[in-house]
């Protein structure tokens, strides 16, 4: 196992007391992408919520560049767990409906005590990366469409600068074209920062597009 | 008690108000509040008023009421009974939702072993029967105010406690939760600004269908001579007072309190039955006490 | 796997719950107990004062003071609820300050009565639930039902109180019917069954209309969605009279839950029985809750609620156990 | 609801039963021989039957006799004393001779050791009697013989006999154990016409006749004495016809004056309400205010409005009913608000913004305490409260519990109630004599003169019942003058007695007024008409 990267170490993991993965191996370069294969219930989304941090192994380990990570959650120090960044396939869900897209985006640099100056800028910055108008940044979810909150989302998972960046069915939801501007910012970032990006799809002709490699789940 | 029992058991539904029915509490409610909330103004009462010399008079133009044993106008002394009912009702459900939604919340958000902890306890104290509860801490604090609204708000929680759990055990792993967790949040955060906003309307709906319940303990106590001041009007107070006149033919004494305490937590119920079923099955299920 | 084996498995598997139950009910009633020992000793009550009673008024301070000598009133908290707890263990319930007798004994003298007016008070509420539910339900929208449905909306908001005042009012006073209070005839020497029935009538009575309305709501409700149901439908489709379908599979189904929400209602018809109690002055345990906590006699107000705590908990156990019993697909944890 | 029995502090506390046995012990005779059942109805219940406990003190009781009764005049007559015990001329001994062949209940012949048991008991530190208090001049008793029982008291003290009506106990029965808490207390043996048959608490008391009894066979079989703490529900079963008599609250009362078979019995008492006014209060401390007060209370329509009529207006704490009575101290019965604004104007209490007065800063503003319990005094609160308003003093009523009221009296005024007829010393002594001020429940506003203390001094010492009259005469003048209470009425005790019913005798009621000391005190003379 080399130093960097994010990985899993033969995890074993339950959902609703079902068993989904079972001594799964999986391990993410910096600056590669790969890509996650599987049927439904095959415990694709389980295993990106496990890199996440978001929930617990029955058996193995989580490693962030080669530190193995014990705990998830709160459990986990702000710096590592921050490392890792994750994308949902429903930009609906994974948004406060209360909250406006600009807040969105700014909640986790507050969440850490950012000066508001740098935090202002910083929104700015991302929502001119992922294509959001100012106009669009005051609006609520509920008033924008699934892909205009997506971009959103995108933005929010980008703003701590991630080593790690998981999308878990990220564009199923989307039209071509923003599928297209999606990948297009996600591949763009993860040149400049040597990131790592892991896509989970069951879509073969879209991980063979973006993917350098393909793994799949049972 | 399993937890598919209890399912079954709060899967009880309950009378649905038609259009009619809710007007109508619209009405008499709104009416209530008005007449409670201007009645200092335009019909003052001193509650240490007697006029000796007209005791236990009949209804009439003059006392739409009739006047109890100390000559005091029954209709006069319901009107500010009720507004002494209430407001015990309502502070006393706020002090329930402030330790139920704290309870809550220190379960739903932690979770584990004090979660079950917090749980076996409300489970117990809700098999308790809570108005000998409420006596016991009433005796013990000695009758008052303070000490009546206390007795509510540490006997009325728990249904505010699990609705919190339960709504905020939901919510924990919702992905935008998830999101803020993996962005950075801390604990008190994800409590404060994602949690707990979304979890209180439910608290709001939970308090407020508790007021007719902390009003019919005040008047429970009140009547056993266990809550408020007895020369306080307090709906209560005067039902107690009345059962004296009953005897002597006085009728009236103890029908009027009776009747608005009737007629408001019956309106209040029906508005907020309207308000229950427009929510999901789990929490209208915790609500049915 | 044969019916013995399944039948022993359960018992097992019930003697097994009651246990874990006990388990968790042992430091539940600790805590409660010193909970309420804690509030008792919060109290400013003057223990001694009490005692003394009108006769306060002419005992002098050093009198009061030996008074609460002879009782350790002043020895550090600790003390005191280490003395009660072991005490309350070795069936000593200390000493009534308001009754001036052991606790014990006004408990064994009223716990009967008590215990009497809530199970004839559920009895017929059981069964009249049972019969008015299920006719409701049987026409389902009709006039009676609707009725049936409105009434106990109403009656869920009257307090029960003012329906046993109302009751004395037109029953005792205008009509003369019934006796307003008390158990007996006051020169009856013993206690005659029937003199006493004749004296429950109302208390019970109200009693279990305050508590019939969740009750009758439940079982129409429940009977009506079993009406629906699959089997129930079948058997209608083969035939079967109406009587046979209602009694036969309707109600079945209907009852079980219905068990459960006889434990969960146990602690609303107690709170109720105290009410009633005091209305009509019956001499069972409510009533003397009362007078104790007017006369803030600590000793007998812990020992009535930590004894009601421990049959309602109980009784719940029971239910939970029964409904076991009867239905096999509950899996008890 | 007016409850004349006064303190709910445990009322029954201080249940007096009244030495039937005394009055007249031929009365039996023309009693058809074993007679009935007879039903009363009371509303407190006695904590004990223990008089060592303060049951029955001021009586004998239907179960016990003390060494001396009381008539229907309550004059002291012998009861197990052969005669009236004698008292030295220094006053500081008594000596009793028994009455032969009494026995108690057991069969167990009386003797002075029983009487020296009882007395002892009480003054015993480890019994948690509430009457050692009132037995403080007794230094010791002896019992010389059998028959005899020697008091020395340890200052001369002449009510003294009036303190021997305590029932007596039997030493055998009691003995070597703990009093506070023996069975005795609930299943009682005395020497009494009646014997306890079974005590349901919260329900009845039934007592079966003493056959046996030295002052005759009791007339009626048995008796039974419910416990109905509710007024309501008392004058319901009252009503029902459940009882041949019941003690109710006035109002409850009068409905019965039209029902056919009972009639409302109206007894004159020495139960006194009045309001205590502190003097560490910054507003009663002035005594124009006090006197102002005493003058603007409507005692007239308090007696009306709140008592059903059933009672007087009171201006002191000698009833006057009473020899000791002072007539000379008498107030207005209806409000006087000229006399009583002259008097606040005059001491320079002026009339602020709303009404309320103000002198130097002071608003004329105060708290008047009641039972919360007690729906009469709250209704006498009330009405004092609205006839302060009148003459510009604000009262801010506090219902509060016992226990709530005692630390707040040395401040605060206070509706009491108290009053005994038997002797003007008994309460008055402790209430208004300054050595007890702020002592408990004895002077709670430190009311202290001179004059005063000087005449309850001589009142008690003096052996000369003229001089006695003298000094109390002083003595209720000095608190006419000075008001640390205003009185306001005398209350009447009133029963429904089916009509039925011969021999009731009323008598004057002391406060305490439970299972006797009630209209019923001479029930094993009562016979019922078929």
């Amino acid at each position: 196992m080399t130093a960097r990267g994010l990985a899993a170490c033969q995890v074993s993991a339950s959902y609703d007391r079902q068993r989904v993965l079972d001594g799964v191996d999986l391990h993410i370069a910096p600056g590669e992408t790969v890509g996650l294969r599987g049927p439904s219930g095959s415990g694709k989304s389980t295993l990106a919520r496990l890199l996440a941090l978001l929930h617990a192994p029955d058996a193995g380990h989580v490693s962030v560049d080669g530190t193995p990570v014990t705990g998830i959650r709160h459990q986990v120090p702000v710096a590592v767990r921050t490392r890792v960044a994750i994308l949902f396939q429903s930009p609906r869900a994974a948004t406060d409906p209360r909250l406006s897209l600009a807040d969105v985006i700014a909640e986790p640099l507050r969440a850490v005590g950012t000066p508001e100056e740098r935090v202002q800028a910083r929104t700015a910055e991302l929502a001119a990366a992922v294509g959001l108008t100012a106009d669009l940044l005051t609006r609520r979810p509920h008033a924008v469409s699934d892909g205009q909150l997506q971009r959103a989302c995108l933005a929010r998972s980008l703003v701590h600068e991630p080593g790690y960046l998981l999308c878990d069915e990220a564009t199923a939801m989307l039209d071509a074209s923003t599928q297209a501007h999606v990948a297009a910012v996600v591949k763009d970032y993860q040149r400049r920062h040597d990131a790592g990006v892991l896509v989970i799809s069951h879509d073969a002709a879209l991980l063979g597009r973006w993917a350098d490699r393909v793994v799949g789940l049972p | 008690m399993t937890a598919t029992v209890l399912a079954r058991v709060r899967r009880l539904p309950r009378p649905r108000p038609g259009r009619v029915g809710v007007i109508v509490a619209g009405t008499v409610l709104a009416a209530t509040v008005l007449a409670c909330l201007l009645a200092p103004v335009l019909w003052p009462l001193d509650q240490s008023a007697v006029d000796l010399a007209r005791t236990r008079l009949a209804p009439s133009p003059a006392h739409p009421a009739g006047t109890d044993d100390l000559g005091r106008d029954v209709a006069h002394r319901s009107l500010y009974g009720l507004r002494v009912s209430l407001l015990v009702g309502v502070v006393a459900a706020l002090v329930a939702a402030v330790i139920g939604g704290a309870v809550g919340a220190l379960a739903g958000t932690l979770g584990g072993w004090v979660d079950r902890a917090l749980m076996r306890l409300v489970d117990t104290i809700a098999a308790l029967p809570h108005l000998l509860l409420g006596i016991f801490i009433v005796a013990m604090l000695r009758p008052s105010l303070g000490a009546v609204m206390l007795s509510i708000g540490l006997t009325h929680w728990l249904s505010t406690a699990r609705i919190v759990r339960s709504e905020l055990l939901s919510l924990r792993h919702r992905p935008f939760v998830d999101a803020a967790v993996s962005g950075g949040a801390g604990r008190v955060r994800v409590l404060t600004r994602h949690l707990l906003p979304h979890v209180l309307p439910r608290l709001a709906l939970a308090t407020t269908l508790m007021i007719p319940h902390a009003v019919w303990h005040e008047t429970a106590l009140s009547f056993l001579g266990l809550g408020l001041p007895p020369h306080l009007a307090s709906l209560g107070n005067m039902i107690n007072d009345g059962r004296a006149s009953l005897l002597t033919g006085a009728w009236w004494a103890s029908l009027t309190p009776g009747l608005v305490l009737i007629v408001v937590t019956l309106a209040l119920a029906t508005l907020t039955a309207r308000w229950r079923d427009r929510l999901d099955p789990r929490v209208r299920a915790e609500l049915q006490l | 796997m044969t019916a013995p084996t399944r039948t022993r498995r359960r018992l097992a598997e019930a003697g097994r719950v009651a246990r874990r139950r006990l388990l968790v009910a042992v430091p539940v009633l600790a805590a409660t107990s010193a909970g309420m020992f804690a509030l008792g000793a919060a109290s400013p009550v003057d223990p001694a004062q009490q005692y003394a009673g009108a006769a306060a008024f002419t005992t002098s301070e050093e009198n009061l003071a030996q008074i609460r000598a002879n009782w350790g009133v002043d020895d550090p908290l600790p003390v005191q609820y280490a003395r009660w707890v072991g005490n309350l263990l070795r069936g000593d319930l200390g000493w009534s300050t308001s009754r001036h007798e052991p606790v014990a004994d006004v408990l064994a003298a009223r716990a009967g009565w008590t215990l009497l007016l809530v199970g004839a008070a559920l009895a017929v509420v059981l069964v009249a639930s049972l019969l008015l539910g299920t006719l409701a339900a049987y026409r389902r929208g009709g006039w009676f039902d609707r009725a049936l449905r409105t009434s106990a909306y109403a009656i869920q908001s009257v307090p029960v109180f003012w329906l046993g005042l109302a009751a004395i009012a037109v029953f005792a006073l205008s009509l003369g019917w019934l006796p307003a209070g008390g158990l007996t005839d006051v020169t009856a020497t013993r206690t005659d069954p029937a003199d006493v029935a004749r004296h429950l009538i109302l208390p019970v009575g109200v009693l279990a209309l305050s508590q019939a309305p969740w009750f009758v709501l439940f079982i129409r409700d429940s009977v009506a969605d079993s009406l629906r149901d699959d089997h129930v439908l079948a058997a209608r489709a083969r035939g079967l009279p109406g009587r046979t379908v209602l009694f036969g599979h309707a109600l079945r189904t209907g009852l079980l839950p219905f068990l459960t929400l006889i434990g969960t209602h146990l602690p609303e018809l107690v709170g109720g029985a105290v009410l009633v109690e005091t209305v009509f002055s019956l001499p069972g345990l409510g009533a003397v809750t009362v007078q104790a906590a007017l006369g803030s006699d600590f000793p007998l107000l812990a020992a009535t609620t930590l004894a009601t705590t421990v049959v309602v908990l109980t009784a719940n156990l029971a239910t939970d156990l029964a409904y076991a019993a009867a239905d096999p697909r509950v899996r008890l944890e | 609801m007016p409850r004349p029995t006064g303190l709910r502090l445990a009322a029954s506390a201080a249940v007096l039963l009244t030495l039937a046995a005394c009055s007249a012990p031929t009365a039996t005779s023309g009693a058809e021989a074993g007679g009935g059942t007879l039903v009363v109805a009371t509303a407190g219940e006695p904590d004990t039957l223990n008089p060592v406990l303060n049951y029955g003190v001021d009586g004998g009781s239907l179960i016990f006799d003390g060494l001396v009764g009381r008539d229907g005049r309550n004059q002291l007559v012998p009861a197990l004393a052969r005669e009236l015990p004698s008292v030295s001329d220094d006053g500081r001994t008594v000596t009793a001779r028994l009455r032969d062949g009494v026995v108690f209940h057991d069969g167990t012949p009386l003797t002075a050791r029983d009487v020296v048991f009882t007395y002892q008991a009480v003054l015993d530190e480890k019994v948690d009697s509430t009457l050692r208090s009132d037995l403080d001049m007794l230094a010791s008793v002896t019992a010389p013989d059998e028959a005899t029982v020697v008091f020395t008291l340890r200052y001369a003290y002449a009510p003294f006999l009036q303190r021997l009506a305590l029932g007596i106990v039997p030493a055998g029965a009691l003995a070597g154990q703990d009093i506070n808490k023996a069975a005795f207390n609930r299943q009682p043996i005395g020497t009494g016409p009646y014997r306890v048959t079974s005590w349901t608490p919260g329900d009845r008391l039934v007592l079966a006749a003493n056959d046996r009894y030295w002052g005759g066979r009791p007339a009626n079989k048995s008796v039974v004495v419910a416990f109905v703490p509710d007024d309501n529900v008392r004058a319901q079963r009252a009503r029902a016809g459940e009882f041949d008599a019941a003690e109710l609250p006035p109002k409850l009362a009068t409905g019965f004056d039209a029902q056919a078979g009972y009639q409302v019995v109206r007894v004159p008492t020495a139960d006194y309400r009045g309001v205590m006014l502190p003097m560490g209060n910054p507003v009663t401390a002035d005594v124009a205010v006090r006197r102002a007060l005493n003058a603007a209370v409507d005692r007239v329509a308090m007696v009306n409005g709140v008592l059903g009529g059933a009672g007087e207006p009171a201006y002191g704490p000698v009833p006057p009913s009473s020899e000791f009575a002072e007539p000379s101290v008498a107030g207005t019965p209806t409000a006087d608000p000229a006399a009583a604004t002259a008097l606040l104007d005059a001491a320079g209490w002026r009339p602020g913004p709303d009404g309320i007065r103000v002198k130097d800063g002071t608003r004329a503003e105060l708290s008047l305490m009641y039972p919360a319990a007690d729906s009469l005094r709250k209704e006498l609160a009330l009405a004092v409260t609205a006839d302060a308003k009148k003459i510009g003093i604000a009262i801010n009523p506090a219902g509060l519990t016992w226990d709530a009221i005692t630390p707040r009296m040395n401040k605060d005024a206070l509706i009491m109630g108290y009053g005994t007829p038997y002797d003007p010393d008994f309460v008055s002594y402790k209430l208004f004599h300054s050595d007890f001020a702020g002592q408990g429940f004895f002077n709670p506003g430190s009311y202290a003169s001179g004059v005063t203390d000087r005449a309850l001094r001589e009142g008690r010492a003096e052996a000369d019942p003229a001089r006695r009259k003298a000094a109390y005469a002083t003595f209720q003048r000095q608190l006419a003058t000075d008001v640390p209470w205003v009185f306001l009425t005398y209350l009447e005790h009133t029963y429904v007695v089916r009509d039925t019913v011969d021999g009731v005798t009323a008598r004057v009621e002391p406060h305490e007024h439970d299972v006797a000391n009630s209209l019923w005190w001479n029930i094993h003379t009562w016979s019922r008409r078929s």
